[in-house]
């Protein structure tokens, strides 16, 4: 058996038939599938392990707390943060960057200052700046891409003013799958004294992340699409920068003394986690950390990479195809494309019934439909399970379509 | 005909197709049936919210019945609301807020159709009964 | 076997010793055990149908997505909502406090207005409220108790005036147990045309809820003291109010379009919820309350009252324990005490050796403790799977420490 | 005595007992050899924050030398820093500083007193660190 079939095996899913025909599931960037390892750590903690965290000092508690804490540690070493008091615990990236839209704000933004994103983020990274702006008087303003998706350099320093205060940008756009150029805008950010987020949800499975080296200020992803968890996101933030924010959601545990008169918080990362957390979940997160070091992203990349260049290599062959973002190969594991005279929601349907899983329409990114100026696409992303006979029977499927629409 | 006369007939005609394929190529066939909606009224304002695909819905009221007309930019939804235009056209404001769709469960195609938000049968069939509920109460 | 011996059996933590002894698990209050259906429906569901929710055209996603609604449904007719509409999943009833603080006092909280809440209150019922009055300029103000912990109705009335704007309460005390007067001070509150929210995080495994009868504009509940997974919480709303709050996080799903220019909001109850929500943690709630629901709240109520007489029977022998609240039975599953002259930490770290696992400290009522005077006390918490034999071992235990102390 | 040797002595004296019953009897039998903070100094600006029960430490510095003394309200945790005084007693600010504390895992206690924040043992660790820390640089 190849490494890949290996790896396959520990899916159960893919024992499993979609509408009559074997599980081909192209939808990775919407949600990952989860190993074995993951499915079993999460029953076993539930079965023998159970309790609730942090206050208890029964031993049931202490090892709650003890495994909790361990996965803090596993996040902390996976992305090489500082400390584990830069590690916040969320329950996705949607709410890690809420959160720091709102306690970063309170603190740091004021009227007539200005914010940075692009316009190839994900509803996720806009519609919080937007919403912020609008309170604090600040202004949203939005880096451009070329047809092919790239940013160039120059139009982000034509952006940055002495305004400028925060830039948050995507690091791989979940639409097509490009890297962003996060070393050089985040170098930019801090020579004009701005702080960055980046939105990692989709880099993280695929990539090593060091946020040290890329010297980001806030960094965040979500545990269910790394072969992890529902229910738990991270927000790194550089220890100094957390330390002066307001807190967000507040209540037990994120605080030190609560009187009727005046009420003091706890420290990083406590400040900003209150109430009971998602114990599970995040025990979980460190057996999915475990599983994707255990397979090394040397061939993560490595087969990912293959994977790309043999379905981009097969879709350039057909006229009636277009790539949104072009036929380069720059995707890290995401390609949508269109189909001339084909609708996406019609040809996503025919794929299911194919027994393929992907995804179709805006993407959670109508900005970036809007700047192709189409309505929606279809979505095909790649995880380690996934292999080349699954690319080659889509393209049948495929030729299938395109002769049922004739 | 009754609506729920219109569709049973239309499940008998699915039936008579035994693989999804066959099923979907029907679907097909019947969009090209559908009771256009005129280029006029084919605007945002006829549009239905909460669909992948565009959908247009537009309805009038004679003679104490309802006619509807549409479109839709995808072929699967353009066969699905041909099916539900032909089902509510020439029926009463009440008939229409009482029915109850089923037919979409019985002709087997509802593990193949997304009944969720992102094909918008189920904002279409609530358009259809919010414009009986209006043109009801219009008349009032 | 007896009914007791049935249901413990389907709770797979009482195969385990706790330091050598039968684990006697008396902190269900922090949280619950879970059921093996409870369990065995989350690892199916990661194994054999695993998808995103929502967004998705294909049939992994459709069955996810019924799923996931389906657990909306039951959570309406479990509490009896009036629609699925005013069922909202957050993370927990922490973060269904903190959305209500955020986005309820957004549109209708003004400068000099005030809030009441109670001394019996949870942390995460105190600063959130806390908060939002600093930064609105609003009043909050406090329900005092007397020895027993009972709210005098006349107190409230006093406390209510044309500035009272909301009310936040807690049903049933996460530290005395006792039920406080919600049916009286609802209807206080609407005679003053206040709204009211009851966090109900320790009455919804207890005891029969239905919001229509009580007719309170908000109840909050937590899944992981249900029998359900951690990470999902409950808010129910009134619609009509619900549609008129501000959106709390923002980013996918709750929205209808978005533009760099405008973005609106979608309907309810999506409007609040936004990313990709905790999808297993919620297919499983509807598994816990099928779990309750099958034993029903009769035996539930008969059971846990019987459990509770006995012990207190048992701990008013002793002259040197003093009951928080006092020795009357009108507590719910919850009993709290303090031994005279042994500090709640020693009692609660020899108990553990005993193999009984329950919370000492201020249980996150820090007001509530300094109403009392006292730093701290020892709890016992009440679940249906407790029983008779556990609460004598127990009261063994406490006089050998009370031996060793002296 | 170097700490190590100090923590070494400590856990010879709990293998002695091989239930956790008796080693929690000798922990309350050191409670009571604690070397107790004056009176004057069991105020406030003195108590460790972070634990169950109140912990005060205090710190004074003589002949490049560290001297402890403290109290608690609960007796294991009063055992617990008795133990740690006797430790860190009359030890430079270096060897504080440089110090790893093992003797909890090693006396076979750690399965049974909550090494979490409620017992507070990594603040009270915490806090001896901090007075060697603000000595040090004082004197530098
Ligand atoms: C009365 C009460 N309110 C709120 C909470 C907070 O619940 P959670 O931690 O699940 O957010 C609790 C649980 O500790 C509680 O007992
Ligand atoms: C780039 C990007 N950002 C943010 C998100 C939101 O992540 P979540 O839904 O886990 O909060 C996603 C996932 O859909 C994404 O692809």
């Amino acid at each position: 058996m190849n490494q890949n079939n290996i790896i396959r095996k520990q899916f159960p899913i893919f024992e499993k038939k979609l509408n009559n025909n074997n599980l081909i599931y192209f939808d990775n960037a919407a949600s990952s599938q989860k190993p074995e390892c993951v499915i079993n750590k999460i029953s076993d903690y539930y079965k023998y392990e159970y309790s609730n965290v942090h206050r208890g000092i029964h031993s049931l508690s202490q090892i709650s707390t003890d495994k909790f804490e361990q996965t803090r540690s596993a996040v902390k070493e996976f992305i090489n943060a500082n400390s584990t008091q830069e590690i916040i615990f969320t329950k996705g990236t949607t709410e890690s960057i809420n959160l720091v839209a709102s306690s970063w704000s309170d603190i740091f933004l004021n009227e007539g200052d200005e914010i940075i994103i692009s316009t190839l983020e994900h509803h996720a990274n806009i519609v919080p700046w937007q919403i912020v702006c609008k309170k604090k008087k600040a202004t949203l303003k939005i880096i451009p891409i070329d047809e092919n998706g790239y940013i160039n350099l120059q139009d982000v320093k034509n952006l940055i003013s002495k305004k400028t205060k925060f830039i948050s940008l995507i690091h791989i756009s979940n639409v097509i799958g490009i890297e962003t150029p996060i070393i050089e805008i985040i170098k930019l950010a801090h020579k004009a004294n701005a702080q960055i987020l980046i939105d990692g949800a989709q880099a993280v499975s695929h990539k090593k992340i060091d946020v040290q080296k890329l010297n980001c200020d806030f960094y965040c992803f979500s545990a269910h699409k790394m072969y992890g968890p529902t229910g738990v996101g991270i927000l790194f933030g550089k220890k100094k920068i957390l330390e002066k924010m307001s807190p967000y959601q507040t209540g037990g545990e994120m605080i030190k003394e609560v009187s009727f008169k005046e009420t003091t918080f706890n420290d990083l990362p406590f400040k900003f986690e209150t109430g009971t957390p998602n114990i599970t979940g995040i025990i979980a997160l460190k057996e999915s950390i475990d599983f994707i070091n255990s397979i090394g992203f040397e061939y993560i990349q490595q087969h990912e990479k293959e994977l790309l260049e043999f379905l981009i290599n097969k879709l350039t062959k057909f006229p009636y195809i277009k790539i949104l973002g072009g036929n380069n190969k720059n995707k890290n594991s995401i390609v949508s494309f269109n189909m001339k005279k084909i609708h996406h929601y019609d040809a996503g349907s025919f794929l299911n019934n194919f027994g393929i899983a992907l995804r179709t329409g805006h993407l959670c990114a109508q900005p970036l439909m809007n700047r192709y100026n189409i309505p929606g696409t279809i979505r095909i992303s790649f995880a380690i399970y996934n292999n080349f006979e699954e690319i080659e029977f889509f393209i049948q499927s495929l030729k299938k379509i395109k002769k049922l629409f004739q | 005909m009754k609506i729920n006369n219109i569709q049973d007939e239309i499940i008998n005609d699915f039936s008579l197709f035994d693989n999804w394929m066959d099923k979907y190529n029907y679907l097909i066939e019947l969009s090209k049936d559908i009771i256009l909606i005129p280029k006029s009224k084919k605007i945002d304002e006829n549009l239905i919210k909460g669909c992948q695909s565009k959908v247009w819905l537009f309805a009038e009221y004679k003679n104490n019945k309802l006619y509807f007309s549409g479109d839709s930019d995808a072929i699967i939804t353009k066969g699905i609301i041909s099916l539900l235009i032909s089902i509510f056209n020439n029926q009463s404001c009440d008939d229409i807020l009482n029915s109850e769709i089923y037919f979409i469960k019985k002709i087997g195609l509802n593990e193949h159709l997304s009944m969720n938000r992102s094909n918008g049968l189920i904002s279409m069939i609530k358009q259809i009964k919010i414009y009986a509920l209006a043109f009801k109460n219009r008349i009032q």
